[in-house]
């Protein structure tokens, strides 16, 4: 038996419906139909009306669990795409952001957020949208690269307390896949060790994960030990883990899929000089998608975003300085 | 918080009315006392940043206070100083958050019109008109999941609030859903400057509603009686289970959108149209009329009113403001995710 | 492009009607064969990302197309192949589209139905729901600082965008403008797998009209004479000047969401039922019960139509795709201010 | 006579009104009132039926203005505070910020975000949003520290032809004051060395340029010169100029009133360190915003922000290292 990337977040929403009566699901076709990638099929009859259908409304499906999540009940959001949170962006940063601070009332809400970018899928079905979520106080943003972060990760994203957006890879949904769904898992909050290494670091997260790890491979036959951190949640960061790792290696390169204007791969490199510049014994290097949207063509595609070959080529030039 | 009872004709209910009247009436009273006195210290440079008043919207904003009971739910908007009092809020806390009391449910954190307790489902405005609404749904629909049945959530909005997208899609998501909402309009002809004919053209807000499916009613928000029989329906509608209601209320804002407005744009027509009627007047006269009080009696209340409203002044006034040093700077509840980074943490000592 | 004109009576309209809906019927015929290749090469591994059919919804989209000319704004969605044709696209942009030729208006940078010429009021959709119907509004208003008049915009959206902040905002302000604005919602009775009832509570959504304040007619979206006289009159109704106006056409999506999507959620007694009709079969039959045409004719259009797309798909699939190196990789038009920081620029090499 | 801020912001979309025939204005309350704060006053008169009242609806505002900028015109919109924004996000990055990448139609519009804290306005009157802005490729950013540049960067937005987010700080309103209106300027794209030095740079952009300026006072006494970089935009950023403070002091804080969490602070050392690692003396250092909603009472206030008191503290700190 093997499980996948899709699977196991559908495995986890069972599991999170099952063991607490205040979880319930809503978003787009999440019923009957079991999502647009299926990542809640059948759990509408397996869990007769806690899987609810809303109409194409992000604000008010974002405003609505704030209320429910004010009640005592743990709502999981599925927006459609990332892409279309914008129009319920209102709500996650100035509704459900605010409400523990302002009232000291928790505000446990899950919001999956099926993201990245999918060759074919263009400018408004493959963004990344984990920084502008990071940037705001009052939200967790969790980013799983395996298939057993994303099982582990959103059933502790349901239990936590806070608004947690669970961005979760397209490109990972189908073909990533694990022999068992895990029983025991590291904390959000903790940074993991894909990858061990002796030159170098590069910290990743989410889909990038696979490509650094891939680049690492490929430096292997040159003689390069390259350490592979996966971050799994953007915010908060494990800072300790990455310059734990940069201190061995004195090395850095931040790999992200989102645009790099004040991204997770700013925020790393920035952590990491303020804190921890005697470790470093080359400048930081990092490598995002090139500044534009995300373009349709899979040629494009490609180019616009990281890859094991780019990574490898910019891990080359910077074990190089 | 007071239930109204609305079948006329048996002497039990008109006592009951009169009750309510006279309750709904001393909210009104006390809201525009104290909105004064907010001014007040506004001017007097004691509360920073805005104040807003509801002045011209009491008997609405008391009437949506008084319907509702324990177990309800209220996301009331700026000019709902009234209704905020009849649904349970103390003099005491209002004044708090408008002075930035450390002791307030705010905590000095946010301010003036933007406080609530959401556990009491008094929920605190965020700035965003229209946000409030399916935060309301949120609710309500978390009832139907834990089996709590008979309460309602009353959201309040503007004119100029219906033009937003969260409007809209809130008030839809509750017909879809069913839910015992009462959405009550103040349309009191103005958003800040805008007059309602740039703000949409329809012929008359009421006529939204079976674009939604949703039940509706006009009332004219200067007439307590009015508003009481009005919202007091629609909310036992609500309550027996019979789907959202939409109500209309037409009359004017009898100030400026803020204190630091002097609303010099308003149609001086308005003013001395029925419309521009001071509902708190038109409410003293009924009292009068019925002789449910006189001269004396609303002397004795206003002086009442004003010395609890002192009183609550001078004791915030001493309370503690919020101090920089003890806060704990955390926007979220799971202490062991916080993360404070050590380049953010300068010392400013 | 082609102008109905729609009063009845005289014997040159009836021959300009004729041939409008003959024209019509052959955009509904294009597109239909055109959704078809561009599915078959979907399923053989030709075409990435989703392919999106308006099979079911081609009379109300060339109605729409047909209504408008040159100098009209049209904001098309995922179901109008046949819409965009009479507006006016080449067979050859569509598949370049779908395709990702190098030389396509989206140069491969946008797919699919992402397709336009903005700077010919053809506007591209992007993928948000009810967003582009405000954009439309601001090219009419744009129009209106320019003194020219006469011009019409039309935005399609579906019963699912209804429900969307987007449509009610930019609705809203199309009537407070007083815009040439058509908009038309294609009422397919699903949002993707989501059924009406799921989406909103309001017995018709001509219905939400009145709460705009515009005009509405309501049309059988399956019958070609009825949308051209529908689409027909709104488009002129708001080229006099008379304001904006929502056509409301019922219909059944007679394909996936997607071709990913085998609908298998769809109401079987939907589709026997007569909303479920094809609306390219009943245009036939028009077309054969009023003599315009015969069996043999209608053959022969069709084989005229799939030559017509056979060689432009031909020829598209022999351009070149989109080249990374040679792409300039800015998303702002001032190159002055512009900037590619080095470390996002590692030489992939 | 003197101008201040605000009058510098009315007096360029006089000018631009005046010279521009494509330029209208649209914003809530913008006409015979003025707006909000009275950027606009007596516009709509001046220019009859070009500035115009909208209803408040921010994605249709926004939505028009992109339709109006793709036939030539070249809107103004006011937000009547930066944080509604919010809900029209969507229409300012997925529609404003793509069209041009997409179809080659520039998007000339530009948009007035009244924005940063002020004493007393709480956390939905008070937000910094150019970090979630300048995230995004298509988008220009703004942040006008001085009234001349209010002025000359505001005729300038109006000029280019791509969407500008202009963040003008509602702080910087009143009580900023120039001699008169400039006849020359900087353009857009190019930092401001705003006080030389020789011992550190600061790098700051809006009101924080006035707070870091004091800071620098305050640590004449005591022997040192600090440099101030008035960055003036955002996005993009005059590396260059930040750099060649840098090479120059060796020693580089950077001072942002937004929240830390991948903010224009992060980006700025994020470049300094990958293209400029051997400049440093000493760690880089930021300053920002505490990670919580921006508070209302003024005593909270004044401890979120950075404050001139804040910057020189952390100044002598970075000092020493
Ligand atoms: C989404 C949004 N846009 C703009 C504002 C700024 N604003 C605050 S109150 C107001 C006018 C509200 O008018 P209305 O809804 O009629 O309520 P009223 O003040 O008349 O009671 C505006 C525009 C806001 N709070 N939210
Ligand atoms: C704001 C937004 N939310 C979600 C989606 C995902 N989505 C794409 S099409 C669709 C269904 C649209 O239904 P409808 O408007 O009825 O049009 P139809 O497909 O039936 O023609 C959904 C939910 C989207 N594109 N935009
Ligand atoms: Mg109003
Ligand atoms: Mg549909």
């Amino acid at each position: 038996m093997s499980v996948t990337y899709l699977e196991a977040i559908r495995e986890a929403q069972a599991h999170a419906l099952r063991d607490d009566p205040r979880v319930f699901i809503y978003g787009q076709d999440v019923g009957a139909f079991g999502g647009a990638f299926k990542a809640t099929k059948n759990l509408a009859s397996e869990f007769p009306g806690r899987v609810l259908d809303s109409p194409i409304s992000e604000d008010a499906i974002m405003g609505l669990a704030v209320g429910a999540a004010i009640e005592g009940m743990r709502p999981i959001v599925e927006m459609q795409f990332a892409d279309f949170s914008t129009v319920g962006f209102n709500q996650i940063v100035n509704q459900a952001a605010t409400l523990f601070w302002r009232t000291n009332v928790p505000c446990p809400i899950t919001v999956r957020l099926p993201f990245g970018g999918t060759s074919g899928s263009g400018p408004f079905h493959s963004q990344c949208m984990e920084t502008v979520y990071a940037h705001y106080p009052g939200l967790i943003v969790l980013t799983p690269a395996t298939v057993e972060d994303a099982y582990s990760m959103l059933l502790e994203a349901v239990a936590i307390d806070d608004p947690v957006i669970f961005c979760e890879h397209k490109f990972l949904y189908y073909h990533l896949k694990a022999e068992r769904l895990p029983s025991e898992a590291l904390p959000v909050g903790k940074a993991r060790i894909a990858r061990e290494g002796r030159d170098m670091t590069i910290v990743a997260y989410s889909a990038m994960v696979h490509e650094a790890l891939e680049a690492a491979k490929e430096l292997t036959p040159e003689g390069w030990e390259v350490e592979v951190v996966d971050l799994r949640s953007v915010k908060p960061i494990d800072t300790d883990t990455v310059m734990a790792s940069v201190a061995r290696t004195g090395r850095l390169l931040c790999v992200g899929e989102a645009w790099s204007w004040g991204g997770a791969t700013a925020e790393i490199i920035a952590r990491v000089v303020t804190e921890g510049y005697g470790l470093l014994d080359a400048p930081p290097q990092r490598l995002n998608a090139k500044d534009t949207p995300v373009p349709y063509h899979p040629n494009l595609w490609a180019a616009h975003r990281p890859t094991a070959r780019a990574i490898a080529a910019a891990a080359r030039k910077l074990l190089r300085l | 918080m007071l239930q109204t009872v609305l079948e006329p004709g048996t002497a039990e209910n008109a006592a009951l009315f009169r009750e309510t009247y006279l309750a709904a009436y001393r909210f009104m009273l006390l809201a525009r006392l104290l909105d004064d006195k907010f001014a007040a210290l506004w001017r007097s440079g004691r509360i920073h940043g805005g104040v807003f008043l509801g002045r011209g919207q009491e008997a609405l904003s008391a009437a949506t206070g008084v319907s509702l009971k324990k177990g309800d739910v209220f996301a009331p908007l700026i000019r709902d100083a009234a209704g905020r009092l009849a649904f349970g809020e103390t003099v005491r806390d209002a004044a708090r958050t408008y002075l930035g009391s450390a002791l307030g449910p705010m905590r000095g954190r946010d301010g003036n019109v933007h406080r609530g307790k959401p556990r009491e489902g008094y929920l605190p405005m965020i700035s965003h008109l229209g946000a409030m609404i399916s935060v309301v749904n949120g609710i309500l629909l978390a009832h139907r999941f834990k089996k709590i049945s008979g309460t309602v959530g009353v959201a309040s909005i503007g004119d100029g609030a219906t033009s937003t997208g969260a409007f809209h899609e809130a008030l839809n998501q509750a017909a879809v859903e069913k839910l015992p909402l009462v959405l009550v309009v103040a349309d009191n002809q103005y958003a800040y400057s805008t007059p309602t004919a740039r703000q949409f053209a329809c012929r008359d807000l009421a006529d939204k509603a079976p674009g939604y499916g949703v039940e509706v009613d006009s009332v004219d928000g200067t007439d307590l009686s009015a508003c009481l029989k009005s919202i007091g329906q629609a909310v036992a509608h609500a309550r027996a289970g019979r789907g959202p209601r939409l109500v209309i209320a037409t009359l004017l804002r009898l100030c400026g959108h803020g204190e630091h407005d002097d609303a010099g744009y308003i149609d001086p027509q308005l003013k001395t149209s029925p419309i521009g009627r001071d509902c708190l007047k038109v409410a003293e006269e009924h009292l009068v009329r019925q002789k449910w009080a006189d001269a004396t009696t609303l002397a004795t209340w206003r002086s009442e009113v004003t010395h609890e409203i002192e009183e609550a002044i001078a004791q915030v006034q001493r309370e503690p403001a919020p101090d920089p040093f003890a806060e704990e700077w955390r926007a979220i509840s799971s202490r062991h995710l916080s993360e404070t980074h050590a380049d953010n943490e300068v010392d400013p000592a």
